[in-house]
């Protein structure tokens, strides 16, 4: 296992106290060290948002926690959905009186957890309203859409919805913006190795030293095919096929795109499938606007890589350039 | 016919703690091949949270005993499967809620409780591959065994026996739940490891042992 | 070899390209993509700054060219140092006037092109001051500090001197103050795992599964010694040792810290190794301010991580504290 | 005695291109021991760039041909090395600028413009464990040959004894200098990748065959 850490019982649990020793004028923990909130929670007469799932995603969850984008999210440990306390822990100390938005990955555990989540909130009188990222185009046919897993294009639902809540807006419209990205948003990855999880010791999975899994999910879910692995730009191209189809964008369309490393894929790698799926797009007659390149969504250090596409108009186009700031996350 | 006690529930909460945490290699390997791998954590996690409920005198109500360890459960192992799992208790111990003792028609309702708990919180149905094709024909077995007045000992192996039924009954079906929904047909086949969970941990409330074909 | 790539001689050729369509706007290539410069140079009556290294190790080296940080670099093959031309092309478009700043990282293939590099530009009036980064204290003993290779700590230099070329300062000052956060600025880093060369198409070199090498540089030179993997606490405890007997700062004074991947390690064990890193140095009664933990300076998909310390005082405190935008680098 | 014309030089580009293609992996896999293992690829750069440029028809000024293929050499490969050989073919060329040939004389003045070159620009010195430890006593040994009337062939016989003496001689040590230098004791008994390519650059100009002991 080539990671540093100590036993592997306390990763999640050390990694949030390094991270409010690191950035205490940003981030909180509400009750319990895995539930993390904005410092300045909760913003009164702000609609609030809160996410969580599983660690290892880094930024995904909590580095979205701040300025303009969460305002809490409920920690689990790696790869673990957080328990239902932990999410109604965020739920009460971010709540501002205008209601909290539950924005979070289609995963079987998060779901029920924040559904229970939202039950117990809703018997103190908090209002919850829940959004499922559903992104993953590899993780089930356009017909069956709504059993699609959230990955990366969840940052955008945050961003989106984030920027809503900021202008004032109420519970209803905040969702609808999410709702609204979601809508124009679609993922997918490829995995090239596995991740170790901490308390597993051993690899997700095994995959051969020059083969690829297309459409692989970021804990390791099984993707649509396994194979050779073969160039940056035969993969993007099948990637941004993929995207173009269940998105089926018009000529003349903007979108901003999300080339995002799984973790050990290097800045490098994904420049050169940018450069390819920038050269696909214009050649479509689609207009690209502010990219984001890097790690936004992550599974440790796994090497890899996603696309992510979001169909822009003029309101989502004016929320995506709004400020934010986040320890993770800074756009002027 | 014979009551089981607190003390003897408190009994059952060590054995499944000892039981999943036995099996959790073999959780790990069947949720590798058609989930994330986690099952065996989960399992050590929970086995982990029951054995430290257990180690505390329980209060003289049965259902807030066994409610609450659902709680525990909770807390300590929030996947799919912990979940459900936490649901199933603490539905079932609200159904005996105030009881000091119970009576095996009690048992019956905990598992019915326990079963409807489970599809309504992760909104699967039998035939779907899930732990719910165990926990439902053991409820019903169980509830049939009764029904024809077995004894409680024979009634228990009628429902482990139906719950092993229901578990290879759905192996050559393709799962339609949770993660290895994701994995289409490749789990045609393979024995779903919530089944498997849902063996283990009724094999250990029943106190019977392994199959030994 | 688990990378996204097409032809191995291309990667660093596509990669600009890739960058330049992402960021037409803040970047432009000068005669050549392999000499990249902010979009705005030169910017007139400033003193410029210029880097320049093998590609590999985003967002060093180009990463930092934006404003309140470099104004040109010129870019190498992975792991290779750029030509003499390169660099000249870098200097005379980014020279607004009062003359240009180089700094890199000592290596010798570095040292020579841009003392060639200088010399041209001597030729032409254009004024160089040159400011070699050699923060590696496993690189060689203090009474040898003059070998020390120049690894992540280079950030800083950029960072401050950025900050002091656009307070107007001249090319001296600004050359001082580059000098001066050099003076009390060290790193150490820790390697997991090796990575790959494109071009080569093998590991640097080979690291059993369970070993680690403290002090490794990042191209994979060797450390101090090949040992086995122990603990987060005790690697960093170790890591925080060599780099307090070094620096030697005294009870009560402030530092800035930098916790970086080499690339594969992720950011939740950084916080981990952080956790511990703040423990130890609080107890030695110095003060934190202002830690960037993330990735830096990476050796593209090498597991690993290094920690620099920087001891502040007001001044450099304060061009710390200077908002900086590049496309890697946001500060507000 | 004879002189050197145009195209032998040419001739010598175009042997020293294929020379270091043939090695590559040998530069390799020194430079790994103590380096970071990229000798072979600049090897390969070099060989590249020098073989584009001796496709072109060379121009009648000798000094001039060397001086450029130093200049391609630089764009290609500007690692150490690169830039060292770069540096040095650069100072050779402008000893003999304007020159249509090259008498022996002219070839060991080049030969001692690039020792002082690569010593003024890397700042090493004889010792430290580097190409000078084989380009210098390379250069005093033509030089010397010469003065002792030898002829041409001889001579350069005599050089890449010397050559191969100044590499085993240094061997032993331990580098000083550039990534080798971080390595320290280590480097002991291994031999300085530097010093194996100057080896091979300088057999392939003086077109002598491989060591066969
Ligand atoms: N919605 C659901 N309803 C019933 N059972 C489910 C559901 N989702 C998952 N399961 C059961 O849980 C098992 C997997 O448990 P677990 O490993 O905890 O899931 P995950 O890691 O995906 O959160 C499956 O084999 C299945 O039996
Ligand atoms: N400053 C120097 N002076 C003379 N020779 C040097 C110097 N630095 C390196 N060398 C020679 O270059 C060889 C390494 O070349 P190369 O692989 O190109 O270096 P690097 O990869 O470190 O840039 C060494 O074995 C040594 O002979
Ligand atoms: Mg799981
Ligand atoms: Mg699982
Ligand atoms: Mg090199
Ligand atoms: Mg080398």
């Amino acid at each position: 296992m080539r990671k540093l850490l100590n036993d592997p019982n306390d990763y999640v649990t050390e990694m949030l106290d390094g991270l409010l020793k690191a950035h205490p004028d940003q981030l909180a923990s509400a009750e319990d060290v895995h539930a993390i909130v904005r410092a300045d929670a909760p913003v009164q007469g702000k609609v609030a948002l809160a996410t969580g799932g599983g660690s290892g995603h880094l930024p995904v969850f909590l580095g979205y926690v701040g300025s303009g984008m969460l305002d809490g999210c409920a920690v689990g440990d790696v790869f673990q959905s957080p328990s239902a306390e932990q999410m109604l822990a965020v739920t009460r100390r971010i709540h501002g009186g205008k209601g909290v938005l539950y924005v979070y990955g289609n995963y079987g555990g998060d779901v029920m957890n924040f559904d229970m989540a939202a039950e117990m909130a809703d018997l103190e009188d908090i209002r919850v309203e829940t959004v499922l990222v559903k992104d993953d185009v590899a993780s089930a046919p356009p017909a069956e859409a709504d059993r699609r897993r959230g990955v990366a294009g969840m940052v955008y639902a945050f961003k989106l919805a984030g920027a809503k809540a900021d202008q004032g807006a109420d519970l209803d419209e905040v969702a609808a913006i999410a709702r609204k990205t979601l809508a124009h948003t679609r993922t997918i990855g490829v995995a090239l190795s596995p991740c170790t999880v901490p308390q597993a010791g051993k690899p997700t999975f095994t995959i051969g030293e020059s083969e690829m899994e297309i459409g692989m999910g970021i804990h390791g879910e099984p993707g649509m095919q396994r194979e050779q692995l073969a160039s940056a730009d035969a993969v993007t191209e099948r990637m941004v096929a993929a995207l173009l189809e269940d998105l089926a964008p018009a000529s003349g369309d903007t979108l901003t795109i999300m080339l995002n490393s799984l973790g050990a894929t290097p800045h490098e790698e994904l420049y050169i499938m940018y450069r390819k799926a920038y050269d696909l797009l214009e050649a479509q007659g689609l207009k690209l606007h502010r990219p984001y390149i890097g790690r936004f969504a992550t599974s440790m250090e796994m090497a890899g890589a996603s696309i992510t596409l979001l169909r822009l108009d003029d309101e989502l186009k004016s929320l995506l350039d709004a400020p934010a700031h986040t320890p993770f996350f800074v756009q002027r | 016919m014979a009551t089981v006690s607190i003390a003897q529930v408190r009994g059952a909460v060590e054995r499944v703690a000892r039981a999943l945490s036995a099996h959790k290699d073999r959780l790990t390997e069947l949720d590798q091949a058609m989930g994330d791998g986690d099952l065996g954590i989960t399992a050590g996690k929970m086995a982990a949270a029951l054995s430290a409920y257990a180690a505390d005198e329980p209060p003289d109500d049965a259902g807030a005993y066994v409610a609450q360890a659902g709680m525990a459960l909770n807390r300590a192992a929030s996947s799919s499967l912990g979940t459900l799992l936490a649901t199933a208790l603490m539905r079932a111990g609200k159904e005996v809620r105030g009881q000091p003792e119970l009576a095996p028609d009690d048992l019956a309702r905990m598992l019915r409780a326990a079963d409807t708990g489970i599809q309504e919180r992760g909104k699967a149905k039998p035939g779907d591959k899930t732990i719910i094709d165990v926990v439902h024909p053991a409820a019903a077995a169980f509830e049939a065994a009764l029904a024809e007045g077995a004894e409680l000992e024979a009634a228990a192996a009628r429902m482990l026996a139906a719950a092993l039924r229901g578990r290879d009954e759905v192996t050559p079906l393709r799962s339609r739940i949770g993660r290895a929904g994701w994995v289409g047909e490749r789990t045609m086949g393979l024995v779903d490891p919530g089944c498997e969970a849902g063996i283990i941990i009724l094999r250990a409330i029943a106190d019977l042992p392994e199959e030994t074909a």
